[in-house]
């Protein structure tokens, strides 16, 4: 069970209270009804999946109700740093948002190096 | 317990040993063994207690039926597991018997085994074992086909399995506590202790906890040990009450750290009251602890390992340790005359201690050329007799080991030794399961031949046995700088231990016959391991599951280790280049039980309730589950069915009216200045043009233009909407339009607010709807002028502020009365026993549902399933032609979305009035095409409708509007209905009587 | 909307018929009260505290209480606002009276009030909220939107050893069920 | 190969079973193939003993990370159905279903097939209109579906409590008699054992770490931990990982992987005669040869690739169980492990040519591929042979996320696993 830095509580709290809300920075286009279908699917279905570093959305939904955004590392399942919602992306300090294998679970689950 | 008035008869058993132990006679308990009836002291477990009376024999393995004995003293019991009940329904099957403490009157019985232990058929197995090597069964059993399944396989089912899983349900109550610390130590022997000791003095909050009933660990044993001066095991229990005396520590015995989950998270089984004689009955059974540390330190000590010979699985052969703790603990001798078969100097002391006590000791078999120099001076000292260099090689004895075969190694002289016991040890595998649970990485250590704590993933540190520390000045050391604190602890060992070996001992070498057992439970040998790799098995991980080694109960605490070297040597490869399989939750097993702890029964998922629940069901209502709410569905009358029940409600609805219990609706008000402009962006009709007082029917569709939800809006000022929404979609709509509003509108001055509670919803529909609800209504001109179809208004009802709606959702007059909840009741029971009088009825939601479809409206989830757009479902008039955004307005002119073809919402007449179709049900446009056929669309909805004296239904059909009129088919089991394809309106076309 | 002064229904509470155990630990029903969810920007805190005669809180897991009103931070705009007494003590009416932009909804029968006093309260609610209790992370005070078994809870701590337990009305039962076996498991 | 036979074992046991050689062999990798199967998995596997088998193309490698079988194969409930709803579904997996019901004799591997019966519990009115309709559809479709009543249901399955009072009383189920188990690890094995046996090169310990493209941007091989290996066909069948293989052509596909937990019991003997399974409370259960009780639990709510996951689900899912079978609350367990699966938007399957020639996709099993895997692996190589999709199989492509012909069985309420 994950704990969870909650920018707005300003406090860690347990998995429990909070709702995974997707991908982060993914903005609605602006002119939504213009854009082509690929460009829709391309909104609305794809998502990068990342193994590593991930920017993502969670909902203290059963605290203060406020979406905000994270960024994790999906191999360890690790928290770099929580962020009010609005703000813009921004890069963890020490990891490079390019690196995409952070470390794989093969390494992580009790083998032996 | 109840012993005492056993009396000088007491009989504790001829292995108990006058003097020995910690135990005292003063208090003892009765349980039956397999029928036979035994004495325990307080604190013995089963295993102690049967040891004390010479029962060693107490089970059959898994699939080669063999007898088999106690071999440990601890949770990593692989052979021991017996069935230990209180009561029928009290029945717990594969309890350690090293781990169950005797309570009185314990009825406890061996498994796997018929007729009986002694005599078992299922041993003929043991016989025909050449025939069943590891993975036996992927080579055979394959004709003829049918054959797996009706022959082979239940055979091998019934001989598999061990305990017999209970019957009943339980009665027995477990717990569930959150808690927080600042450190967790996991383990209180000396490093866990001394640790807790260092933590504590910093005023940290500390939980410290121990699966056994003592604190101590391997201190239970150790009789050279002394610490601060004393005995071990005294400065352990002194240690323990020093610690329980501060407020900052909280100590938890018989509670099993089972798994070390992310971000600081444990989870912990606390065993209350298994060994209590009689617990209360609200005593939890165990209590579930859900930990969340700032620090953890892990202190969880070491295991050891058996010796993997020819037939080492003979009962009365057992760990050198456990042989030390049921003497030295339990003051029970595991036997007259002993043989120990070591590679690692502990097992001397086993000896010693046994020799001291009067056991006679055949000889310290030693497969090392050189043991230490302190123990072999002792043993001298002690005159036994020690052979080094030498091994056993084979036992002999059905039920019991009667015999040793030792050899020197590498020579084929053998020499045969009586023996009642034989101890073993092959030198300790370091626990480090939680620290590879917490996604630490091990490294391994040559030297000391073990995998050692190396990295850590979370804030945790390893400290005394499990962290291969072995001198105790060391170990203390570690401990306190881990507590962080300060300690004054002065521990002290008689003897240094070294040595070990892990894989095949002597004489199980590499091209044998011989079963040298390396995984008990599982029966896995030496040879299965081998042929694993011969059969190209080459990673650990195949070899555990080809095998099984490992994936019994015990999850290889003692075979992993072996299985390991085995084939790391048949390989030709170095152990770390092998690896090891991958440690997992839960360390012991843990009861589902426990697990669940208080959420059964009505705690399992709250069952809501509206306000009027009570007087519904005094009215005779049978409830249905939608979602979490508890509806009423129809309210029969004596000697009615549901139909007849439904069929009156029907009629009477139309012809008087009914009352119906609403308040399960979600309800959101929304709030601000920007309030219709939000609306206009969340759903997809046009809501700046609604005006305060009146309402409209909306519908909500996500970004793919599927319909999502659907409800009755109303606006009650320019800045404030009463928004409704089906039962089961509110707390998601909700999240939803949260979703939006923080993130992708939040320039917008809106505010959402559940109100799904705060109104109870009393709605009245029907001819009289009016002449019902008009006395109680204040402050409200409801004159079909003054309040037309899709008003609503604030007023008061009954002296209550109240909110009335005028709409409908049964095509007739209506009126949705909202109250605040707490007078839900009180106005429901006023306006009931007017309508009553006036010859209405109460309806449930099966006639809603009967008498929405008789009008073609829409059940968001029955008539729609996620792929329906608004247009399929004949809503397209909802969809505004003008807005140039809302949500879902691009993703409805998808190529598919917009498709000719599409399945669309009609209504469907069967041929005989009489049938009515199955929800469900397939239609095709030929009814004789070969199967697969071409499936045209589904029944969404149908009915009998009372009103219209016939069957009515919706589906969904391809192309479903531009084949009005034609006739299509429904496909049953039995027959095939013939229906005719019509509109969605079944009753009251023209919609006059929703305007009365 | 304040209630009106003697309506002919009378009110069914929720959890009525429920009583605490006799122990030194007390579950109990609380008694109706008037409740509002406020919302507001935070340019608007003042006026509406000036209004509401109490300090609305702006830190998190924090309360305010004044003349019988007690005003729970549950989010950066977010207050639930509690007036002791069933017929309502005019919280809607007082924020409409700050001319403020707010939104201000009421929900006095939405939520009812469960408390838990005595010694081990914090343990019963532990037995099914993952927050940590102890008076250092969880003062005399504190509040917050959290979770207790499967249902939300609104938990202010009134005392060392007392809490209010703020719940939606169909969840109350599930809740005070709950409660109570932890209140029972606390006393062991 | 030595045939598996019952003879070969009686003859094996007169001398200590020396004679078995490897199940198949792990030959140092060529410098290229005619086509590179990315995921030793069971679909991974499977696709490339039927590019051998039925298409003649044996100049294969199968490139495996780790152990093979040691993805989601290795980790997964094995429930095996075909009572899906859409035609694109119930095409695949009733070819499926068809193929395991031969497939220990078409391998000549016991892959332990057991059609021990799948029911899903109907809790309420909208399980019953939902599972009616599934039946209605499968038995038009020539697949079998019953109703049963809850005492039919109960005489199915006699640990199950039908009583009136449980919080979600049983109004009924579905129950597919075909439908049952199989031991996941014989089916990679035993597909390994086949393949290898037609010359396909099977190649563990070998982690794809990029893709090569030539210059008409079609793929020319893989980058691997072991250097370069040359491909003219390159066929992805990496489940939680689909993604990243993907990407590293650059082709996005719409997954997300979460880890799904599941959990064995300790032991017991025969308890528990069929599968079953319930949407409603969320929990599915059977029990395996060995006398372990098989629960799925459910997949954590966030994108992970580590095989870990929280208590919270499994004790959820626990709870599930006991409220079903009372009698199970004090069976114990014994393990708990993780998987990741890759899920689809519409929670259906992809298998597709892509935008880059020469490269194939079958991923998106998500939490219910195990079931599939003869018939995916079967259509699989299908497509990677001919470069286009069979007609079993044509549905399944990626275009229909730009389109909106989406394959929503969640959406329909079913049951995904
Ligand atoms: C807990 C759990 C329960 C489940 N229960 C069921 C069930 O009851 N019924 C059912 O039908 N399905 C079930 N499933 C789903 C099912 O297991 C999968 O859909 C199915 O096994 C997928 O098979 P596969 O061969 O595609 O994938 P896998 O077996 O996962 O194989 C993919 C392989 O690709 C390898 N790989 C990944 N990346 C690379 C790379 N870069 N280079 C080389 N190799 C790579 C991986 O190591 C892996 O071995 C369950 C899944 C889980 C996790
Ligand atoms: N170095 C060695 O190889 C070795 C081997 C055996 C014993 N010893 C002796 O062991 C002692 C070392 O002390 P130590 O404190 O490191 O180990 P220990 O074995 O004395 O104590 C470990 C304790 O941890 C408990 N424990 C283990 N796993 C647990 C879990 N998951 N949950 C709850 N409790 C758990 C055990 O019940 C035990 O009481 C010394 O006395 C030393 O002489 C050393
Ligand atoms: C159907 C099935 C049955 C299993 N039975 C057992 C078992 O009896 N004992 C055991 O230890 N593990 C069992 N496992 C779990 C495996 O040990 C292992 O946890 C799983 O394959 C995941 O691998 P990992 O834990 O090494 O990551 C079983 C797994 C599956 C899929
Ligand atoms: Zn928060």
């Amino acid at each position: 069970m994950l704990l969870i830095h909650c920018p707005y509580c300003e406090e860690d709290r347990s998995e429990l209270e909070f709702r995974w809300a997707g991908e982060a920075h993914i903005a609605r286009p602006d002119a939504i009804a213009d854009i082509t279908d690929e460009e829709f699917a391309e909104y609305f279905f794809l998502r990068n999946n990342e193994k590593g570093l991930t920017y993502e959305r969670w909902r203290h939904i059963h605290g203060c109700g406020r979406f905000f955004n994270a960024a994790r590392d999906t191999v360890s399942d690790r928290f770099l740093m929580t962020y009010k919602a609005g703000l813009p992306k921004r890069p963890v300090p020490g990891v490079s948002a390019t690196e995409k294998t952070v470390e794989t679970y093969e390494q992580t689950e009790g083998d032996a190096r | 317990m109840s012993g005492s008035s056993h009396g000088s008869a007491k009989n504790l058993g001829a292995f108990r040993l006058k003097g020995a132990g910690r135990l005292t006679p003063a208090r003892t308990s009765r349980f039956t063994f397999d029928g036979k009836s035994y004495t325990a002291m307080e604190g013995d477990t089963v295993a102690s207690a049967l040891l004390a009376h010479g029962v060693h024999l107490v089970g059959r393995s898994f699939k080669y039926h063999r007898p088999r004995g106690i071999l440990s003293a601890g949770p990593e019991e692989p052979n021991a597991l017996l069935d230990v009940a209180r009561d029928s329904a009290r029945r717990q099957p594969n309890v350690r018997a090293t781990v169950q403490e005797v309570f009185d009157g314990a009825k406890i019985s061996s498994q796997n085994r018929w007729p009986s232990l002694a005599f078992d058929v299922g041993s003929v197995n043991n016989l025909l074992s050449p025939f069943f090597p590891a993975g036996f069964y992927y080579k055979t059993f394959k004709w003829p086909r049918e054959a797996w399944e009706k022959v082979y396989e239940p055979i091998i089912r019934r001989a598999a399995g061990l305990g017999v899983a209970p019957k009943e349900e339980d009665p027995d109550r477990y717990a569930n506590r959150f808690a927080h610390c600042d450190v967790l130590i996991a383990g209180a022997g000396l490093a866990g202790l001394t640790a807790a000791l260092s933590a504590a003095a910093t005023g940290a909050e500390v939980i410290l906890v121990d699966e056994q009933p003592q604190v101590g660990g391997a201190l239970h044993f150790e009789t050279s040990t002394t610490v601060d001066g004393k005995n071990g095991f005294d400065w352990a229990q002194e240690t323990a009450a020093k610690l329980a005396a501060m407020p900052n520590v909280r100590i938890l015995t018989r509670t099993t750290v089972f798994g070390y989950y992310n971000h600081g998270f444990l989870g912990l089984a606390e065993r209350v009251s298994d060994h209590l004689d009689r617990p209360g009955r609200e005593t939890p059974r165990e209590r579930l602890w859900q930990v969340r540390a700032k620090r953890v330190i892990l202190a969880t000590g070491a295991i050891e390992r058996h010796m993997v010979f020819a037939n080492n699985d003979r009962p009365g052969i057992m760990l050198a340790s456990a042989a030390r703790t049921f003497l030295n603990h339990y003051g029970v001798a595991v036997g007259r005359n002993v043989g120990v078969y070591t590679a690692h100097d502990s097992a001397y002391e086993a000896a010693f201690d046994l020799k001291r006590a009067g056991v006679s000791i055949a000889a310290i078999v030693d497969c090392r050329e050189q043991p230490g120099e302190a123990v072999l001076a002792e043993a001298r000292a002690l005159g036994i007799t020690v052979l080094t260099g030498h091994s056993v090689i084979d036992t002999t004895g059905r039920l019991r080991i009667k015999s040793m075969t030792v050899a020197r190694n590498g020579n084929m002289d053998i020499r045969k030794m009586a023996v009642d016991a034989l101890i073993v040890s092959a030198g300790w595998t370091p626990s480090v399961h939680l620290f590879s649970q917490s996604r630490g990485k091990l490294r391994w250590d040559e030297a000391s031949q073990r995998f050692l704590p190396d990295i850590y993933a979370q804030d945790c540190v390893s400290v005394g046995a499990c962290n291969g520390t072995d001198e105790t000045d060391l170990l203390v050391d570690e401990a306190i700088s881990a507590g962080g604190g300060a300690a004054s602890v002065n521990a002290e060992r008689r003897f240094g231990w070294s040595g070990g070996m892990i894989g095949a001992a002597e004489g199980a070498g590499p091209d044998t016959r011989v079963k040298a057992f390396v995984d008990f439970q599982h029966d896995v040998t030496a040879k299965d391991i081998r042929l694993a790799v011969r059969e190209g098995m080459h990673s650990i991980e195949h070899i555990k599951r080809f095998t099984t080694n490992g994936m019994a109960s015990d999850q290889g605490k003692l075979s992993n280790m072996h299985g390991l070297a085995i084939a790391a040597e048949m390989l030709d490869r170095p152990i770390p280049q092998v690896g090891l399989t991958t440690f997992r939750a839960p360390y012991t097993p843990v009861t589902y039980g426990t697990l669940v702890a208080h959420s059964r029964g009505e705690l399992f998922d709250p069952a809501r309730k509206t306000p009027m629940h009570d007087l519904e069901a005094a009215e005779g209502a049978e409830f249905e589950d939608v979602g979490n709410w508890k509806r009423a569905w129809y309210f029969p009358k004596r000697g009615e069915d549901m139909a007849s029940a439904v069929n009156r409600e029907c009629r009477t609805v139309r012809d008087v009216a009914g009352v119906f219990d609403a308040s399960t609706l979600g309800k959101i008000e929304v709030v601000g200045p920007d309030a219709a402009q939000f609306l206009n962006l969340l759903y997809t009709n046009a809501w700046d043009t609604l005006k305060p007082g009146r309402c409209r029917y909306g519908i909500m569709t996500r970004e793919d233009g599927f319909v999502y939800d659907d409800g009755v809006v109303g606006r009650l000022a320019e800045d404030r909407f009463h928004v409704t929404t089906t039962t089961g979609g509110a707390p998601r709509v909700l999240h939803h339009m949260e979703d939006y509003l923080q993130t992708e509108f939040p320039h917008l001055k809106v505010w959402l607010t559940s109100t799904t509670e705060q109104w109870a919803v009393i709605a009245v529909q029907g001819p009289k709807a009016r002449e019902i609800i008009q006395p109680f209504v204040e402050g409200l001109d409801i004159s079909n002028e003054a309040f037309p179809h899709m008003s609503v208004a604030e007023c008061a009802v009954m002296g209550v502020p109240a909110r009335l709606f005028r709409m409908s959702f049964t095509g007739e007059l209506g009126f949705e009365v909202n109250v605040p909840a707490d007078y839900g009741p009180a106005v429901w029971t006023a306006i009931w026993e007017r309508a009553k009088s006036m010859g209405a009825c109460l309806y449930g939601t099966e006639t809603m549902h009967v008498l929405r479809a008789e009008k073609g409206y829409i059940i968001v989830g029955q008539d729609t399933d996620g792929t329906v757009t608004p247009d399929d479902a004949g809503l397209g008039w909802a969809v505004s032609k003008k807005k140039t955004d809302f949500v879902g307005i691009r993703g409805l002119k998808r190529p598919d979305l917009v498709r000719d073809g599409r399945k669309q919402l009609v209504g469907l007449l069967t041929n005989r009035p009489s049938d009515v179709l199955e929800e469900g049900a397939q239609i095709v446009a030929d009814p004789n095409q070969p199967k697969p056929m071409t499936m045209l669309g589904h029944v969404t909805s149908a009915y009998w409708s009372e009103n219209c004296g016939r069957s009515i239904a919706m589906a969904l059909v391809a192309g479903g509007r531009s084949r009005i009129g034609q006739t299509l088919y429904v496909p049953m089991k039995d027959r095939t209905i013939a229906v005719e394809v019509t509109d969605t309106v079944f009753f009251d076309k023209e919609g006059g009587r929703i305007h009365g | 909307m304040a209630e009106m002064s003697s309506p002919a229904a009378a009110r069914t509470l929720a959890l009525s018929g429920v009583r605490g155990r006799a122990a030194s630990l007390a579950v109990t029903p609380a008694a109706p009260a008037e409740r509002i969810s406020l919302r507001a920007r935070s340019e608007d805190v003042a006026a509406l505290s000036a209004a509401l005669g109490l300090e609305l809180p702006t830190r998190p897991k924090t309360s305010a209480a004044n003349n019988g009103r007690t005003a729970h931070w549950l989010g950066p705009d977010e207050w639930l606002v509690i007036g002791e007494g069933e017929k309502g003590s005019g919280l809607m009416a007082a924020c409409v009276a700050s001319g403020v932009l707010h939104s201000a909804v009421d929900v006095s029968h939405r939520n009812t009030a469960i408390l838990v006093e005595g010694a081990g309260a914090a343990a019963a609610i532990n037995a099914g909220c993952p927050l940590d209790l102890s008076l250092k992370a969880f003062p005399v005070g504190a509040c917050t939107r959290t979770i207790f078994g499967k249902v939300e809870i609104v938990l202010l701590r009134t005392g060392e050893e007392s809490f209010r337990v703020e719940v939606w009305r169909s969840f109350s039962d599930y809740a005070y069920a709950l409660l109570a076996e932890g209140a029972l498991d606390a006393t062991f | 190969m030595r045939k598996y036979s019952v003879f070969a074992l009686a003859r094996e046991a007169l001398r200590a079973h020396k004679g078995w050689d490897a199940q198949w062999s792990s030959p140092e990798p060529r410098s290229s193939y005619d086509v590179i199967i990315v995921g030793g998995g069971g679909h991974g596997l499977g696709a490339a003993y039927y590019l051998a088998k039925e298409h003649g193309i044996t100049n294969v490698a199968v490139l495996e990370k780790g152990w093979l079988g040691g993805g989601n194969t290795g980790r997964n409930t094995t429930i095996i159905r075909s009572n899906y709803l859409y035609e694109e579904s119930m095409d695949m997996y009733e070819h499926s279903l068809k193929l395991w019901e031969g497939l220990s004799q078409d391998l000549n591997y016991n892959v332990m097939y057991s059609p021990r019966g799948v029911m899903m519990l109907s809790h309420n009115t909208h399980d019953m209109q939902s599972f009616k309709r599934h039946i209605n559809a499968n038995r038009l479709y020539g697949i079998d579906n019953e109703w049963l009543t809850p005492e039919q249901a109960k005489a199915y399955c006699p640990p199950l409590d039908i009583s009136k009072t449980a919080r979600y009383p049983i109004n009924g189920a579905a129950l597919q008699k075909r439908g049952g188990t199989a031991r996941h690890d014989a089916v990679a094995w035993g597909y390994a054992r086949a393949a290898s046996d037609r010359g396909v090169h099977i190649i563990q310990n070998t982690e794809v770490t990029g893709i090569r493209r030539g210059p008409d941007g079609e793929v020319t091989g893989v980058e691997t931990n072991r250097g370069f290996i040359g491909a003219k066909k390159i066929g992805v069948s990496a489940a939680g990982h689909s993604s990243v293989v993907m990407e590293m052509a650059g082709v996005r596909v719409p997954l997300a992987s979460n880890p799904l937990q599941a959990l064995v019991s300790e032991p017991l003997k025969p308890i528990f005669p069929c599968v079953v399974m319930s949407n409603t409370v969320h929990a599915y259960i059977s029990q395996s040869d060995k006398g372990e009780l098989v629960i799925g639990a459910g997949t954590d709510q966030y994108n992970s690739y580590s095989q870990t996951g929280g208590l919270q689900i499994i004790t959820h899912t626990l709870d599930a169980i006991c409220e079903l079978f009372p009698m199970f609350r004090r069976v114990k367990m014994m393990r708990q492990w993780g998987g990741i699966t890759d899920n689809t938007p519409d929670r259906s399957a992809i298998q597709s040519v892509t935008p880059v020639p020469g490269l194939f996709v079958n991923c998106g099993w998500g939490t219910g591929g195990f079931k599939a895997t003869p018939g995916s692996a079967n259509l699989f190589a299908h497509l990677i042979a001919k470069g286009e999709p069979h007609k079993l199989a044509a549905g399944l492509t990626l275009d229909r996320f730009r389109t909106g012909r989406l394959i929503d069985e969640a959406a329909a309420a079913a049951v995904a696993h």
